[in-house]
């Protein structure tokens, strides 16, 4: 089970999903990206089982992570999703997964990416007073002391 | 004049007696539960102070003694002030007519066992007390436990009350620990069904695991008395195991014949019989877990009361049949 | 007559959240209406930390993480770094690693099962006989890695010491002292009615339920679903081993702790047949301080509590560029909301103590 | 401080001959109750809360010392052992316990995290650097990360010694 194959079907269904295939992971495009993983869970794939979602802040961008598994082909996937800095929106997954809801407001908590559609957006691990998101590389508060690097 | 007042005297100083017996009483089994537990749990218990930490209950009360007495804001002063006492006074009160031995006792009402057991259950008011009074949410929850727990469970501790009085045929203390010179009355098989009957809702009536739901650590913090710290906290403690004491002591008395035992000082004998039930009642305390509310309920209505009517039913016909 | 409903904070500190939690219980009587459970109260951001780190300086990290299992994590972790780095472990090392990962998931499960009988009112008599039997699993691992609970025992290519003479012996002595201990476990607790009572049929999770919320470990298996990593995704060599997965029936919270128990025991027999197999040589590992990985990696692995994901993003430099720790506790916990409607406060209490989560690791 | 008390009352004792030998013994008798039985307030927040129940366990039993009755209400607790992190969501909850528990209190910070925020005080920007930053005031500090359940035996016998100590101010 390689992922070229997973990209193949998903070529078949939605022509112009994919924006790169590389071996570990597949990147899909954001406007189509609900369907896609829709086709995925009920496809006959059987990715039934949202293992994690993170995010990776690439300076300019956030690369957006979700690691899907199929307990019928014993197979993760790995699927990202770039969001530039203007604008940090995708649509969220609850509907396709529960496991989404927890995992999707640490996501928001840490690195500000807003999830539309998800039932209750709000801070998962920080006080709901902060305002910065603490995983980007240019966070900046009081109190935080880097360690000195020798 | 001086009569009517000289009359008294002796109450006077057998009610003291019977005070200092109590304080030293609670204060002996908080101890001894800490070492039950300790053996149970294969560990050591209090150590440090005294010989096998004898002097224990004496530090812990004292700093209880010390303690800031916090009154919660918003709580209902007058119910909140009053609820050790409505707890601690039914406990200590109902020492009235225990029969510590053939001569030790401070007065044999002849309706005995009835005053004791309508007194202990005025604690339940106290329960109720501090449980709204503290205006503590988790309070109210243990006070209303409480108080759904000791109604359902003080019918059938009567029943099996009025299974030893038909057999003794006398309300008074003195008369039914005589009345088992024969035999002990807990060897009787319908008796028998009485005195478990009697145990289980002792423990109930006590609070105790497996029934301790209103001061449930796990669910409820500390349950009514989560608001209370210091001397009044200590007034809690200490009339829960008075309350203990009272409950195997009545047991001791209506089950196991008293004071009754082979040699003449008949006090050991009724403390004797008073600790094992106490110790027996321990041992299951640090070892059941706890019922829920509903099986709690359910099991005293749907069981315990219909066996026990059935149990006075059988010793009525008993009793007329045999004559 | 409109009543309203009673909010009831189970909150940061309370004897029965196992931790940090802060459940909002809206109650209706003693049923509870709707629950919200608040997290982040040990959040201590090892995910920042991790970027400031070296993969070598992290490994002690990852002990705080799960502190019941912390050799599981440092075993997740390695795994992890040795696939990125393309390094293989020494035979010796590999077969110490499955042991002290298979001890410590025993010394785990050992506590979890006690403090489910504690949130049931078995106050303390079940807590400290299992504390008792850990004691021993702890004094092992003192003797080995000289920690009695943060063991920073496993190193990127082996593990930091060889296993001290005569420590072989003294887990023989344990397997089957431990053994002729679970007896005690099944009368206290496991036939005993009240406890048989209090969790039968209490907090019922469906299998697709919890694959659906991302349930793994003895929750998802006591649903009826038969899947552990150690046996569906080799790794390490517990191919090797025959040991069952024990399943569960109805999901219940009663099978939760069934299945812990069961557990236990596979785990003794694994280490038993571990032990027999430990081939000779240096398990040392090499430590080459300038590990500078590029590319990324997800690797899982089978913890007590379920599956531990570990997602590395290296750019080249010492650091990691990005390091995201998937904990199983934390979707595990994400179930409770929808089993407890509908029950009363102690059925709440008996779902969470039998779903059995760490805050170390949910809050990272 | 958290320790020094001051006895009602204690300004009439000039006028009794004697006064201050009385005191003295009465005080004594106080300490000593006040040590021999510390209760502590249940209050783990990571690692070491584990250790702090393994020494509560039968293996190393602080129940030996008087002070195994944890009580899960602050209001009857004498000691609270803050065993763990002190992380921002965390720090007004422990101040508020703090303040909810009767006068005579003391606090045990148990582990590097409660001291100093230990490993997590670099880059971390959730954790609280040690518990005298959330304004409580600690008696002893025991170290370790987690300290050893004979380190925890020995920090309540360090504050048994340190109660026993005290003068109480007779101004």
């Amino acid at each position: 089970m390689e992922t070229a194959i997973v990209s193949k079907s998903i070529q078949e269904r939605f022509p112009d999903a994919i924006v790169e295939t590389k071996p570990e992971w597949i990147c899909l495009k954001k406007e189509i990206f609900t369907p896609v993983l829709q086709f995925l869970k009920t496809g006959h794939l059987a990715f039934i089982n949202l293992h994690c979602i993170t995010a990776v802040d690439r300076q300019g961008s956030v690369e957006v992570v979700y690691h899907l598994y199929s307990f019928e082909h014993k197979w993760m996937l790995t699927i990202k999703v770039i969001l530039l800095d203007s604008d940090l929106t995708i649509d969220s997954l609850t509907s396709l997964w529960s496991a989404a809801n927890w995992l999707e407001r640490e996501v928001f908590d840490l690195f500000g990416v807003k999830f539309t559609g998800h039932p209750d957006l709000r801070r998962i691990l920080n006080p709901d007073t902060w305002s910065e998101h603490p995983l980007r590389k240019d966070f900046k508060r009081d109190g935080f002391i880097p360690r000195p690097v020798r | 004049m001086i009569g009517f007042v000289t009359s008294y005297i002796p109450l006077l100083l057998k009610g003291l007696a019977v005070l200092g017996f109590i304080a030293l009483s609670a204060m002996f089994l908080i101890w001894l539960e800490r070492k039950i537990s300790a053996k149970i749990q294969n560990r050591l218990g209090p150590m440090m102070t005294g010989p096998h930490g004898a002097f224990q209950s004496v530090a812990d009360t004292v700093k209880l003694l010390l303690k800031e007495n916090i009154m919660p804001t918003g709580a209902d002063t007058t119910i909140w002030w009053l609820a050790p006492f409505f707890v601690t006074v039914p406990a200590v009160v109902a020492f009235l007519c225990m029969p510590f031995g053939s001569h030790f006792i401070v007065h044999d009402l002849n309706v005995g066992i009835l005053f004791i057991c309508s007194i202990t259950s005025i604690s339940v008011i106290g329960v109720f007390m501090a449980g709204w009074g503290s205006n503590n949410k988790y309070s109210l929850l243990g006070g209303m436990r409480s108080a759904a727990q000791i109604v359902s469970y003080e019918v059938p501790l009567l029943l099996s009350v009025l299974v030893v009085i038909m057999e003794s045929g006398t309300l008074s203390m003195q008369g039914i620990v005589r009345a088992q010179e024969l035999g002990w009355f807990f060897l009787k098989p319908n008796v028998f069904i009485a005195f478990v009957i009697y145990l289980i809702s002792a423990t109930a009536e006590t609070n105790r695991v497996p029934f301790d739901i209103p001061e449930a650590e796990s669910e409820l913090v500390a349950g009514y008395h989560t608001e209370y710290s210091g001397m009044k906290f200590a007034m809690f403690f200490v009339a829960e195991y008075t309350n203990l004491f009272i409950v195997s002591a009545v047991a001791a008395t209506l089950f196991l014949g008293g004071w009754l035992g082979p040699f003449r000082p008949s006090m050991f004998w009724f403390l004797l019989k008073a600790y094992t039930i106490i110790a027996f009642l321990m041992w299951i305390r640090w070892t059941l877990p706890r019922v829920r509310m509903d099986q709690m309920m359910g099991f005293a209505w749907k069981f315990l009361v219909p066996v026990s009517l059935v149990n006075v039913l059988v010793t009525g016909w008993l009793l007329v049949v045999k004559g | 007559m409109d009543y309203e409903e009673l909010i009831i904070n189970m909150g940061p500190q309370h004897p029965s959240t196992h931790g940090v939690l802060y459940l909002e219980l809206k109650l209706d009587g003693e049923i509870v209406v709707d629950c919200r459970p608040n997290i982040g109260y040990l959040h201590r951001s090892i995910e920042k930390i991790a970027e400031n780190r070296t993969f070598v300086q992290f490994m002690p990290f990852t002990d705080r993480l799960d502190y019941l299992a912390s050799m599981n994590n440092n075993l997740g972790f390695c795994l992890t770094m040795e696939k990125l780095l393309q390094i293989e472990a020494p035979a010796r090392a590999q077969y110490l690693r499955v042991i002290m990962a298979e001890l410590n998931r025993v010394a785990s499960h050992l506590f979890a099962v006690s403090t489910f009988a504690q949130d049931l009112g078995a106050y303390a008599t079940p807590l400290f006989y299992a504390l008792r039997d850990r004691e021993k699993i702890v004094q092992i691992f003192d003797q080995i890695c000289g920690q009695r609970l943060t063991y920073n025992y496993m190193r990127i290519g082996g593990v930091s010491a060889d296993i001290p003479v005569g420590v072989d012996q003294l887990i023989r002595d344990f397997i089957i002292y431990e053994r002729q201990m679970m007896a005690e476990y099944d009368d206290l607790l496991t036939n005993n009615v009240i406890f048989r009572a209090r969790s039968k049929m209490i907090g019922v999770l469906s299998k697709e339920s919890a694959i659906d919320h991302g349930v793994t470990g003895p929750n998802l298996r006591a649903s009826g679903f038969k899947w552990d990593l150690r046996k569906d995704e080799p790794y390490l060599m517990y191919d090797q081993f025959d040991f069952n997965v024990p399943v569960g029936k109805n999901g219940d919270s009663w099978d939760r702790y069934n299945v812990r128990m069961l557990e236990i025991m596979e785990s003794l027999k694994i280490i038993e047949q571990a032990l027999n197999g430990l081939p000779e040589g240096d398990p040392v590992a090499k430590i080459n301080k300038a590990y500078r990985p590029t590319g990324e990696i997800y690797v899982r692995t089978e913890n007590p509590r379920g599956e531990l994901g570990f997602y590395v993003v290296g750019d080249g430099n010492p650091f990691p560029y990005r390091l995201k720790i998937r904990a199983p506790s934390f979707s595990n916990l994400s179930v409770l909301t929808s089993l407890i409607r509908g029950l009363n406060i102690s059925d709440a209490v008996c779902v969470l103590g039998s779903l059995d989560v760490v805050m170390g690791e949910i809050d990272r | 401080m958290a320790v020094n008390e001051r006895i009602p009352g204690s300004e009439y004792l000039e006028k009794f001959p004697g006064g201050e030998v009385i005191l003295a013994k009465s005080q004594d008798v106080f300490n000593w109750a006040k040590g021999a039985s510390l209760w502590p307030l249940t209050f783990g927040l990571a690692c070491c809360a584990i250790e702090m129940m393994t020494t509560g366990a039968s293996h190393f039993d602080i129940d030996r010392f008087g002070s195994g009755v944890f009580r899960a209400s602050p209001r009857q607790c004498d000691v609270m052992i803050i065993a763990g992190t002190i992380c921002v969501k965390m720090q007004d909850s422990i101040k508020r316990l703090y303040d909810q528990m009767p006068e005579p209190k003391y606090v045990i910070a148990m582990g590097n995290c409660a001291i100093s925020g230990g490993i997590f005080y670099h880059d971390s920007y959730s954790v609280v650097k040690g518990a005298e930053a959330v304004g409580i005031p600690v008696d002893v500090y025991v170290a370790g990360c987690p300290p050893r359940p004979e380190n925890l035996l020995n920090g309540i016998i360090k504050l048994q010694e340190k109660i026993r100590s005290t003068k109480a101010r007779v101004t």
